[in-house]
């Protein structure tokens, strides 16, 4: 069994508990309704900027706005995701291969090598979680994970979700931790899968299922609302 | 200042130009980009503000571009897109990789007229060890504080589709400033406008807080419908279906051919 | 986000703090500048953007400013600002000398997270050689080509009048756009309005190209006529005959201070 | 005899033949009244911008817009003016005296320490034309007139109006040429009345005086045009 989006969608909306100013860049569906989602159930954001929407979006500065306000310390929380994501939490969202002669190409780094370094809660989402996806080294850095101690940094990532459970990312250690497997996964699963390794805690609790007031939410105004940006996802949920 | 027909606001654009190209979300010049390919005009430089998408993916396709800069080119729910992804992979073009808050700050540096403007992130990137034209300084009022420089960028022309335009040349872009960003850094501007308004833009303060002046602005063309088939919010919607039609012709090199000639004909006849 | 009253509002500001200025012609907070002449605050470091006038005259007069760093400080028309001429002559304000181009890049460097922003120009000039906290760099993408690095300001508040605010907190500015420059590079921003807008101004995109977004917003107060006796253009011209009387008291310090303790207990009253 | 307002007017607008896009800055109200009679002469200006203005401004990016534009190459004449000029036409628009202590102190150097560098044509404009005020060496340096070579700047001084005559601005050998003085005035004045050596060449015209329908324009519709910005000055012409 997978991970079904309204599960997904309830996994990542968790991770945005106590951020109040949520954004969400382009291609992210599932992240953009979380944000509602965490929003409808009183989780933490209050002002959610979706990239591309009109009526869930505030600016007024034209494309820079997402980047200024984000150096201005005034958004908390963002989504990245990855084409490839390694150990160190750096994300591949440009190339497979060789970058001058690349065997797979991706859209390109849109605002990772920036945002990552500058938004303090940064939820990394994959759903696919395999060694194809979650890899050792990626092959080419749109955003380091971590950075020299004289880097200016306040941001970075804080965890990572994907269709077999959650990671916790610590920058101290610059690695990830097993938070939580999904109920259809393993610890031994989750091993197998993923091609860094990660410390494993004593105890790994199971992802929460979402429950039915959720579901309720997401089947009702989530879907609604991130219909405006991604129709036909909004569609298939 | 008059509106032009599209052919002869078209051909300003030359062979090998630097055309800055805005985001799907934004008043992408659709109709224009079909005179472009009909014109032939090639060598383009295209720069992404900061993402483009089936414009830029047509124009690659039929071997127009030279070289591509930009944070990403994607088709967003509509997927990859197809001869971006092949044109890099067989490096029929020079992909340029940046990220979005870069293109932003190299084009209000020109906007300013200055040499560069900093950047926080992108330290320790590929983006940034890909880049020979960008810098690494040591901030001058920090202490071991490295930041990144970025050379402006000045684009021969801005092109885009916007609101309307007024009898003087002044245009209504409303809160899509970076249509004003690219117009000020660029040498020439030529827009195409879904509406005409009546009367001076500027005599409404109202309207006036969304107006890009005429003294931005080269060319004006008047086509509704100017964005088809992406969207021009409170207009039209993405017309996805066409969109497919096209993703499902373009995933091969003949299909896209067969697509272009086919639409080049029916453009002819029309 | 509720109105707050006057002194409420203005009470956020803590002696000391550095408070950003709008010009003459764009949305001086003069009612709330008297609510503050009332409440005492002192030690104030007024950032003119990038210049003042009356507003920063009176604060000056009343012995509430430590600096001014501005372009330029002026009442126009009415001639010289006689308690800011005074007290440079008299040193007794720190007078940090600036010109525009440089204090709007320096807010923007705040407004982009950044240590500094370039400027030309300036080179040369006897503004450079006394400012201490600016820098000259060669810049790297050149080859002998001097230009000057501004640090970033951030202003502690944001203080300005403007058109209206809607009951989620938006402020509609209008192509006054230094208002946003302020607000997004301040840590506090704190508006009076001219009138109350019912509904939302981001529901209408003509309204919403002119809004200053609440995200940036701290702190709102209705206040009819709150630029007075400055201009609210589209609302009351610029009370001549009243700048006119403080010009005349203001010429010597017992004149201003007659003036001040006159007002002071005006406003008691009232 | 003394300058009158549209002789000076005249004046200005005769060095703006040729200048399609300009700009007028604060506390100018003359040079904003010479623009609009340049424009309706047809001497020049097509676009003009008046600081403070709302009918004669189509700037809608604040205060910065006009700075970023002459930078971008898109204002082609602007004034200055200077509570002293030197010989050098640097300009001083601070303080006379000790800058720490001074004599005498003006509003500030507003826009000019940049716009002096940027703008291909600035015209200086000081009515008051005595040892006073063209002065050997300014006491502040606002603006200088010249700069090295290796400094970036496509602009600078082209002429300097006063009430007693025109002078031109020779960027090479940084010093004023006598280019023709008022009716009412003589070189051996002028002479008398600047602080700084310049050069006089053989012939030096008379600068001519306004006609009639110079006149007639200054008194309809350029006095109209600046009483928007400058109601106490219009309402004297």
């Amino acid at each position: 069994m997978s991970a079904s989006a309204p599960f997904l969608i309830a996994t990542l909306a968790h991770q945005l508990a106590g951020s109040r100013r949520v954004a969400v860049g382009a291609l992210s569906p599932m992240p953009g309704s979380a944000a509602f989602l965490a929003r409808a159930q009183g989780l933490g954001p209050r002002q959610i900027t979706v990239l591309g929407s009109r009526s869930n979006n505030d600016f007024t500065e034209g494309g820079r706005e997402l980047f200024d306000r984000a150096a201005q310390g005034r958004i908390d929380a963002f989504f990245l995701g990855g084409a490839q994501i390694d150990g160190g939490a750096n994300i591949n969202l440009v190339a497979v291969g060789d970058y001058a002669h690349p065997r797979a190409r991706f859209p390109g780094s849109f605002g990772s090598s920036y945002l990552y370094f500058l938004i303090p809660r940064v939820i990394l989402f994959r759903e696919e979680h395999t060694p194809r996806t979650l890899v050792e080294k990626v092959d080419f850095i749109s955003a380091p994970g971590t950075s020299p101690a004289n880097v200016y940094r306040p941001g970075g990532p804080a965890a990572l979700v994907t269709g077999r459970c959650v990671f916790a990312f610590d920058r101290a250690k610059g690695r990830f931790r097993l938070e939580s497997v999904h109920p259809w996964s393993s610890i031994e699963e989750v091993r197998d899968e993923t091609g860094f390794a990660f410390e494993v805690p004593a105890e790994v609790p199971t992802t929460p299922e979402p429950d039915a007031a959720t579901l309720a939410l997401i089947a009702g105004p989530v879907r609604e609302q991130i219909a405006e940006t991604y129709p036909a996802f909004a569609a298939a949920l | 200042m008059e509106p032009l027909a599209i052919d002869e606001a078209v051909a300003r654009i030359a062979p090998g130009m630097m055309v800055a190209l805005p985001p799907e979300y934004c008043g992408v010049a659709m109709a224009a980009t079909r005179e472009l390919l009909h014109q032939g005009t090639g060598g383009l430089h295209l720069l992404a503000v900061p993402q483009s998408g089936l414009q830029a993916d047509m124009l690659i396709g039929a071997g127009r571009v030279a070289t591509v800069e930009a944070a990403a080119i994607t088709l967003g729910e509509q997927g990859p897109a197809p001869r971006f992804t092949a044109a890099v992979k067989s490096g029929t073009i020079r992909m340029v990789d940046a990220t979005c808050p870069a293109i932003h700050a190299a084009l209000q540096a020109s906007e300013k007229g200055l040499p560069f403007l900093p950047l926080r992130g992108i330290l320790g990137s590929d983006v940034l060890a890909h880049r020979g034209d960008w810098r690494v300084i040591d901030n001058p009022f920090g202490n071991d504080d490295p930041i990144v420089l970025l050379p402006a960028i000045r684009p021969d022309v801005a092109l885009f589709h916007c609101e309307m335009a007024d009898s003087n040349g002044n245009l209504w872009i409303g809160r899509r400033r970076e249509l004003a960003t690219m117009a000020h850094a660029s040498s020439m501007t030529i827009a195409t406008v879904e509406t005409l308004y009546e009367g001076d833009l500027f005599a409404d303060e109202t309207l006036a807080a969304g107006v890009l002046p005429a003294a931005y602005v080269d060319a004006i063309v008047h086509v509704p419908r100017g964005a088809w088939p992406l969207a021009m919010p409170g207009h039209y919607e993405r017309d996805s279906a066409a969109i497919a039609g096209y993703v499902a012709a373009a995933a091969s090199a003949g299909g896209f051919a067969a697509w272009l000639a086919e639409h080049l004909a029916r453009d002819e006849a029309a």
